[in-house]
């Protein structure tokens, strides 16, 4: 199952609900103000880094370059795309969880 | 399904973004449909600043190149004041405001999508 | 169409402070005639739109929390609340509006609509479904 | 100042019950100004269903009974296709939509109505 | 000061951003979905219940209605006021900050 | 209108995902032409917002994070920015656009317009104002 989720993790309880509830196998894309979850040195950074053990965790690209935040910022183990993988996430799973 | 207004979110802007992205992979976009806050995507009236993207007449564009089915929910259009002709006539208004490209159906187009799709994305708030 | 469809709403958003809720409800509303398997999840805030006595007369605004009662008509019988948010907010089951439905092969015995769930049991229902709606 | 767009959000209620009960207390309500999403509470093309209250037009009734200044942000409003005769005669638009007792203007009618009232309140999102 | 605070403090920061920001001679007024910060028993009940030493909180009645919420549930301490109640308090204090 | 009034415009939404930020944004240089007493603050995910390097190219939106340059030249020149909120994030003052302003009493000598205040600092700030508006 593909997770996406569009909030930032210090203004909303989303991707703490998504990586609760996402299992194993499952792949978890950080899309708009998501993508500040993929900050590393933050206070939700563990939470994030732990996971990633377990799932696969992605960020958006364009949304990361708007928000000015760079490659050399983010957990390690994070994966980022564009929206051409956005679609390929979208296929590779056979259901979508939007967080919204 | 697209669930937020234009420029108020992203959601609007992501929504576009995939859209291309799939129609380049070669996928086919069954129906866009607009839901919530959404279904003010649909508006021929904006007039955003001509430095930004006009998002409205985005979606119609695309629509006619790709002959994509843009879905306005009713129930959702009559909250917030988006009309095409057949509504204004059936509710009393003296003139509509939908965009070229777009038309006003029930919820049961975001169900039948929902079946009739291979994968059902959101995008909102 | 070769078989129904596992729909399951997950429910997000309180009621009365956005339209989500209310949204939403008439998305499964309208969804229960297209004779899909049909569930909901209420996650989060959410929990709070099953809150008993809701009244929205002072504030001006339509109280829509009676419909609810109307899902097991529309054979909308499967509520699946999540144990953890309810805990966050002090809230029990004797909180949440006694929904119910009648069940046909049991000469219409009313039945409860409401599961308490915990998150591994949420988690597995979600990986049974093919179509998860947010709202 | 109301932020959101009627029904989405319940700040176009909150500010309604705050302003009657307001002007029941006897205060002056120098101006209600509309902004972001806000714009939307000054469409007349609404038709919320019959058994639920009409913003819109709860907002006309209101000014009409008070003489109350009711103000949409022009660049708010052009954003999300709300338009007066002259905006839309401004930007080639065929039609508008805005509700009686509304009018557009820019956002130094919000930093006005800030220096000249005593409080300033804001129901939004 | 008045604060008014209209987000759940399940799902966003502004109530605990409020009162780590509010003075002692501060009003603080829940409304709208705001008034979940208002229950007892809850995992935000203390954050609450400390304030209440230093700040005077008031919920919306009309709100807590629409919402189900009895008067026995609410934290003790906390004062219920209808909108006219919003509208004295608006006067009563020489200025208002509405987080949202 | 006997005085200036002191206008304190408060950020607290991130760029890009929501307009709150850029509409906040032209308010406060509009506002700017009154001659009131301005400053800003930015609490929360509102400090993303003074984040450099913003570059909204791929995502198609319009890139108004350069406007924040130009409050200087409105004489907008007090910006301050939470301290706790940079500290819960992993920011530094490093990772921010760094703003100033031409101060016409010392020659035009360039100074920086962001000040780094704690929770108590801003508290005592917000207080000092007449008008507060949060975006």
């Amino acid at each position: 199952m593909l997770h996406t989720v569009n909030k930032s993790p210090f203004e909303s309880s989303s991707l703490k609900t998504c990586l609760s509830l996402a299992r194993g196998d499952a792949d978890v894309l950080l899309i708009e103000d998501g993508v500040y979850g993929a900050l590393s040195g933050s206070a939700h950074t563990s939470l994030v880094a732990e996971a990633l053990g377990d799932v696969r965790v992605y960020a958006l690209e364009p949304d990361l370059k708007a928000r000015g935040l760079s490659r050399d910022r983010l957990i390690p183990g994070i994966e980022v795309v564009g929206y051409d993988g956005f679609v390929e996430l979208a296929c590779a799973n056979d259901k979508i969880q939007n967080w919204l | 399904m697209v669930s937020e207004g234009p420029y108020t979110h992203q959601a609007s802007d992501s929504a576009y973004q995939f859209i291309r992205a799939a129609l380049a992979a070669g996928h086919e976009i069954f129906r866009i449909f607009f839901y919530h806050d959404g279904v003010n995507n649909g508006t021929r009236l904006t007039t955003p600043p001509q430095d930004d993207r006009h998002i409205v007449n985005r979606w119609s564009e695309l629509a006619t190149e790709h002959d994509l089915d843009l879905v306005l929910c009713v129930a959702a259009a009559q909250r917030r004041g988006i009309v095409d002709p057949d509504e204004a006539k059936r509710n009393g208004k003296d003139g509509d405001n939908i965009a070229p490209g777009f038309r006003i159906s029930g919820l049961g187009q975001l169900i039948e999508a929902g079946i009739e799709s291979d994968r059902l994305l959101v995008f909102g708030d | 169409m070769s078989r129904a469809k596992k729909f399951m709403y997950i429910n997000r958003h309180a009621p009365c402070g956005t339209v989500y809720a209310v949204e939403g409800l008439e998305v499964v509303l309208i969804g229960a005639a297209f004779e899909q398997d049909v569930c909901m999840a209420f996650i989060g805030d959410g929990v709070f739109q099953l809150q008993q006595d809701q009244d929205t007369a002072d504030t001006g605004m339509k109280n829509f929390s009676p419909a609810y009662r109307a899902l097991g008509d529309y054979e909308v019988n499967r509520l699946y609340v999540e144990r953890e948010s309810l805990q966050e907010r002090g809230l029990t089951e004797e909180d949440l509006m006694p929904l119910t439905w009648e069940d046909e092969d049991e000469d219409w015995a009313e039945k409860s609509s409401i599961y308490i769930v915990d998150q591994a049991q949420l988690s597995d229902l979600m990986d049974e479904q093919d179509i998860i709606l947010n709202f």
